[in-house]
Parts: C-alpha cells; structure tokens; sequence
C-alpha cells in the first residue's frame, strides 16, 4: 500500500477487458460505464452476443464508427460517437432508466475510487471536489442484476481503493458483486473478499498487500 | 386550424418571465435545443429554474444562460463539463443553486410529472448524500427514498421532424431527454429539422404526440448536434 | 320528478351532441366516453380541428369506417371499429393513462348515473350491481382539464339525475364542470347548479321540476 | 446465439406452475395473445392470478382460463362482457376473487413494476368505493392514494412482428396493454405474427426492445384480433 512497493503489474487494461467478457454470457444485456469499462466492448467473445446499453437511450451499442463516419446523434454515455448493431434500438431517457431501474440488465461494469468489503460502491464524488458527477451510477447499481467493477487495484498514488469502508461518498451500498482489476478477479461474499483469480504473474499476498481489507482466497486458489 | 409553426425563435420565447422553470432537452450536444436556447440568452429571463441533465457538457446549452446570469436554480445529474467553469463560480459565490439528482431519479421525476404522479419511490440514492433528508420508507424488505415529480413552466426540446399538429420523431439517440420533458412543461416549444405535412409520419411511429407539443420552431437541418469528442 | 309528469323534449340525442361539440374549440384534445358521449364525433363544426383521444391507445380518432372496411386492430375504448385521421398516432395504454392523468386533455364528455349540485359523479356501478365497470372513468374525471358530463336529463323511468348528494358509487368528487342534457345545459359553479341555456321549448321551471336539486338561472337566461 | 423463438404454444408455456401470476394483454380481442391463453388451458396450471384490463369481452381471453377453473384471482379494470357470466358465477361462490383497479391506475401500476418502483401517489379514486382502505396523503392540497407496483412470474402479449433478438413492432391500437405488460414480468412471453431478421425492424421504431422479451411463438398472421361488433 506504502509508495515504495515495488510495482506489480499484472493484467493491462485491454487483458482485463478480455478476461472480464469471458465472464459476460451469451444473450446478456450489459452496461458498460463511462471511461475504462467501455474497453470490454472490444473483446467480447466471438459467438457470443451480448448486447450492450448504453444509458443515454440505447441497446446494441456497435464498435466505434470510423474516422470521419462520426454521427452527432449517435453518442454513448460518454457522450462519444458510436454506432448501432443489426437489431439495435433506441429509446427516451426515461424508458432507458426504467429499464435499469426495473431489474431488466444482466451486468453493469462500473468504474470506481473505493470500494469496501461489504461491496458499498464510492465513485461518483472525489472528498474534495466542489462537483460529483453522479450520472446513472446511482441507478446502474441499486437496478442491474449484476454489478462488476473494473478498476486499477490501487490509484495513481498507489492507495488503496479496496478497503474495509469507503471514506468517499457512497454511490450505493452492498451493491459489487465482483471486482476485476489489474491484479486479480475479487468476488463480493457475504463472507467477505474472495479472491477468485490472479493475474499472472501476481502472488495472492501482492494482492492482500494492496488492499486495505481481508482477502481469501477462494478454493480454486486454494487447490492451486 | 391548428397551426403550432412559429417564425422565429425570438417570438416562440418572447413570453418566458422571471422565475420561470425550464425544462431543457439533450445529452451533451446530441438532441439539445441550442437555438431555443440562444434565443432565450437574447430575451434575458433572469432567475430562472433550469432542469437539464448536462450542464457544462457544451457551450451553448444551459452553461450559456448561466454565463448570462439568467439562472438563479439548477437540477441535474451531471454538473460538470468543459464549459461548467462559470457554474463552479457562481455556486461558490452563492448565486446559483446546485441540486444533483441521480439521472434517472431526474428522469423519472420528470415523467412523474407529465403523468400526473405527485410522488413515488425509489431505492437509488438510499445511504449517500443525495438521499440526505428524504423521507425513507420499506417496501419488500428495501429501504426506498420519496421522489417528488418535476414540472415546468416551458420545456424546450429537439427533435428531427413535426408535423403541423406538433407529432414529433427524433433521430437516434438525439431522443434521450426530449419526449419525456415535453410531457412535462405547461408549454413545450419544440426546436425541429424539418415540418411536414400531417399524415405525413405514419402513426405507429411517432414518439411525442402531438399533444405534447405547444410550439415548433424550424432550424436549418444541418446542426444536427455536435460530436464532442474534440470538446 | 314523477312518472306521471308530461314528457317534456328538449333536444334529441344528436342535437344535443352538435350543441357540445360547439363548445369544443379549435385545437383541444378530447376524449369522448364510451356510449352516448361517442355521438359528439360526428359534429364537430367544420372549420375546427378537435383531436380525439381514445383511452386504448390512439389521438385522431376519424369517422367510423364503411362497411367490410372494419380493422381488428382499430378500435375505440368501447371495442367498436374505427379509423385514424392523418395526423393521429398510436401508443401503450401505459402512456394513454400518463396523457390522462397528466392533465393534457382539455376536456373528456362522459355519460352518467347520477351528478350531485357539487359535481361529483356516478358513473361506473349501479347500486345494486355484482359488478362495476370502471374503466377509464376515474381517470378521466380526475385528469381531464373539464369534464363535460352528456346524458338524458332523467332516467328511463323518469327519476332525476341531477342530485343534491349522490346515493350511487362516486367515480370522483367535485370532478364536474357542465353538464348537457336532452333539456339544459348546466353548469357547476363554486355557488351551485347554473342553467346556462335551455333547450328549445323548454321551460326554467320544467328542468327544475325534474331535478333533485336547486338551479339558478345564468345571466343570460335573465335577460331572456 | 440468441434464439427466443419457440415451436409450439404448448412449449412456450410448458413450465407454468400453479399459483403464479399472470399478466395477459390486450383490450377485448385486439392485442389478445389468444393461442397462448389456449395453450395454457391446455397446459392447465391452477390457482393463477390474472391481470388483465378485460375479462369477459371475449370466449378465447382470461374468460377460458375462468371457466377453466384455472384462476384465483383477478385484477382488472372491467369485469363485464358477454362472457363474463362463468366469471359472476364464482364470484358468488367465492372460489374467485376480484380486485377492480381504475384503468389508468392499473397501467400504472404494471408500468411501475417493470421500472422498478415499488409504489407511487394518484388522486385517482379518492373518495370512491375503490380507494376504500388504501393509504391517502395530500400533496399540492389535493388528496392522493398509495398505490403499489403489480409484477408478474408470466406475461402473455401479443404483437405484430418480432426479430430474434425480441425486438417487437405493434399493428395499431393492438399495442395497447402490451407493452407495458412486456416490462413487468419475468418471463415475458410474445405471440406474434411474423418473426424477421434481426436489423428488418427500424431502430428508432421498436416499440417494446428486445430486453423485455424471452420467448417469442409465432402464430398464422391471418389472426390479427376481432371486430367485437357481432358478439
């Protein structure tokens, strides 16, 4: 946790993406937040079809148009051009949240600053800032069947994000289901951090030295 | 004969009065009215109440009626943005009001109030900030918050074609805020691409009836919304 | 208010329906109920453009069709075959409710039981009935910006309408705004029943007799 | 790959059990998901719970599934109709119970449901036989009711095309009851006419998204709804 351990590297970004959309099932209906989450839409599995929503009024969101292909009224969450797949729909705002709300996604993969063994989610609000940018995080975590976090283990700074309890603003509380980061896939039990896989390379204790909670390690860890 | 088309977007503004509440459409730059909105920068409104989910995302949606001191309150989702400088002013010198709503408690709220519901409940926002003083109550063992409905004096929307009657489609994900504010507003003045004549927009696919439609303005199709990326 | 009182004329059904439909202006959305209410359609004056909202699903209710011309898939709120004018839309039941309860219809004319001297309304269930049929009533009554109540002054057996209270079930209280009969038409006004206007032959006292309540002449009905 | 469609009504329904709750579209016969209603009196689940606007309208709706002796329950907003008689009979015998919700609050109340909201306010039917025992509160000086959210295990709807991945398009005042219902259950079944390559439907179209739909069963096309005029 200190700045002086040495750096363990683990997954890339890209590599997590990958490794998290092995995990996103055939015929699921998915939200992937605003900024690093958006990077699993590349790697999906072939013959796999997820489709995707996008909160500001869309499902099937499609790859990134090509340069010069930019529709302005084609935008994601992120408020970046995108384009639509075969079967793709759009819908208002207020449909598109009733559609979060009402239960109806299989997984939203949200970014986060913290999160706490108990899977309370902080990410819509830095301790300082004048500003928190609350968005649909709110409703993506309380309304999808599933809540994945997709994050770099520690910050720039090297803290932790993973902690006992959040000290920055909640977004939601017992919402994370599972946590995927640079380092290792970390599943939310009732009995605590449950540590499911490691990154190649990464020792369990690396992992625990980085995170200010308990971890376990999950049976599959444990065979190994 | 119903006729909603007004000439210009000067006349389609001209009886907005201090105070008034405003409903403003959009995503960033995709669906918003920035004409409707520019247009009111020109009239001079002052104290308004603005509910619009971005509020800096470009700079000339709402961050320009607060650059021109015309807003006294806010309600959205997402304060933040390249253009929201004046509005971090403003709020730390305590001339503006800031309520962060998460956006689809925002969204429902205002689709509560255009299907008349005073209020309903919501578990979003339970145990944060945002959920701080709310009436709380259980509902099948979750803790839910009471949300009120959001109305508005006038709403202002985009969309891509009306017909005479004020029927409107969008296009793409211009849509987002647009028809469920337009439900909302006593009057919803509706900034469009193209009119045509009625029967023109089969039925089955119309998105905002024409009942929800006060007034249309047309603009030149080619501002479309802008692509923010170089924002 | 007796049966043995002389029949007294007043307008049939169909004059009746041109006298309302003359009080529907240009550009209002209607909703016209099930039944005797549907009659206005067909005399609405030329030169005006009044949208009928039928409650299933639809704006721009048209003419009923010609024979062999009948869509299954084009009914009113009563079930029968109708047609769309250019310019009408279809949407959910869902949303035809928010248009109504949202308070976006200018006015709904509605047929009833009984109509008390402060405007609540029966309509939906007879006293003595297994079963009431509520339908949209109470949403009507409720969300519409005038409710305009089209019905035969008296019952078949002759027994007054117009109440001081009403003994059958309420659809909603204090709900009515005028009221058009085969003999008057009435307004309901913070001060009582206000005969606005008197059908041709008909006498102040003569719809007086025949109602359970007291009604005051208009200005208008003075001056005469 | 995502296949939603089944090949027979009788599948589609196959693993109903007795006691669930059942939302069934339409107004009268238009809309109405009759084969599946037929397959289902087939399949023949009891102690059911039936949502559903009409009941008696037509032979082949929630009436078959009454006279089936498959239904405990039934919430509606109009009971009545030339085969409601099976209906009158076990009311009286008090092996069915009946709970009549205004129209527009039932529609609410499903839409609710499907968005996740556990309750809401209405002015309708206060002061009415049908807001008697129900929780009221006052807001803008006007009276209003608590009203609670209705979920279905099942939903019956009916549309006129489908795609693969669920995508459905209405024919009409078909739409009716159906989409609604489609966003309130958790299995949403849809009989339909005509099931079209996933991309053959327009985008901005689509009246309920694929989401909301898991089972599609297509049936002949010739069988849009009936003119209820005769009966």
């Amino acid at each position: 946790m200190s700045k002086d351990q040495k750096e363990v590297m683990g997954w890339k970004m890209p590599e997590l993406a990958s490794r998290l959309a092995l995990d996103l099932e055939d015929g699921w209906f998915v939200n992937l937040g605003i900024g690093l989450p958006t990077l699993v839409a590349d790697y999906i599995p072939e013959g796999r079809e997820i489709i995707l929503h996008s909160e500001n009024g869309l499902l099937g969101l499609g790859p990134k148009p090509e340069a010069g292909e930019e529709d302005p009224d084609l935008v994601n969450a992120g408020k970046e051009p995108i384009t639509l797949k075969p079967g793709g729909s759009y819908f208002s705002q207020s449909e598109s949240f009733a559609l979060i709300r009402g239960g109806h996604l299989d997984a939203a993969v949200l970014g986060a600053f913290q999160v706490s063994m108990h899977g309370d989610l902080a990410s819509w609000k830095l301790p300082n800032a004048t500003l928190g940018r609350v968005g649909g995080a709110m409703d993506l975590t309380v309304g999808s069947k599933r809540v994945f976090l997709f994050m770099q283990h520690c910050t720039n700074k090297g803290e932790a994000k993973i902690v006992e309890e959040c000290s920055f603003p909640l977004t939601a509380t017992r919402c994370v289901d599972r946590i995927y980061t640079n380092l290792a896939v970390i599943d939310v039990t009732e009995g605590g951090l449950v540590v499911k896989e490691l990154a190649p390379g990464v020792k369990f204790e690396e992992v625990q030295e980085r995170t200010a909670a308990p971890l376990q390690r999950s049976e599959a860890l444990l065979v190994k | 004969m119903i006729n909603k088309k007004f000439e210009s977007t000067a006349q389609a503004v001209a009886d907005m009065k201090d105070g008034a509440t405003l409903l403003v459409g959009g995503f960033g730059g995709s669906g918003l009215p920035s004409h409707l909105v520019a247009a009111l920068t020109e009239q001079g409104a002052k104290d308004l109440t603005v509910v619009s989910n971005n509020i800096g995302a470009v700079s000339d949606g709402v961050a320009a009626l607060i650059s021109n001191n015309q807003v006294r309150r806010i309600i959205c989702s997402f304060p933040v943005g390249p253009h929201a400088e004046d509005l971090i002013e403003r709020l730390q010198s305590g001339t503006i009001e800031l309520e962060i709503a998460p956006q689809g408690t925002l969204a429902e709220r205002i689709r509560a109030g255009g299907a008349g519901i005073p209020a309903f409940y919501t578990p979003t926002a339970v145990n944060t900030e945002l959920g701080e003083g709310k009436e709380m109550r259980e509902f099948n063992g979750r803790s839910h918050l009471l949300e009120h409905a959001i109305t508005g004096d006038y709403a202002f929307i985009k969309a891509h074609r009306a017909d005479r009657w004020g029927n409107l489609v969008y296009r793409k994900t211009q849509r987002n805020f647009n028809p469920v504010m337009a439900t909302a507003a006593q009057i919803t003045i509706a900034e469009v691409s193209e009119i045509v004549e009625v029967g023109e927009i089969e039925p089955e696919v119309i998105v905002t009836p024409s009942i929800y439609v006060d007034r249309l303005i047309q603009v030149e199709a080619q501002h479309e919304g802008r692509v923010l990326v170089n924002e």
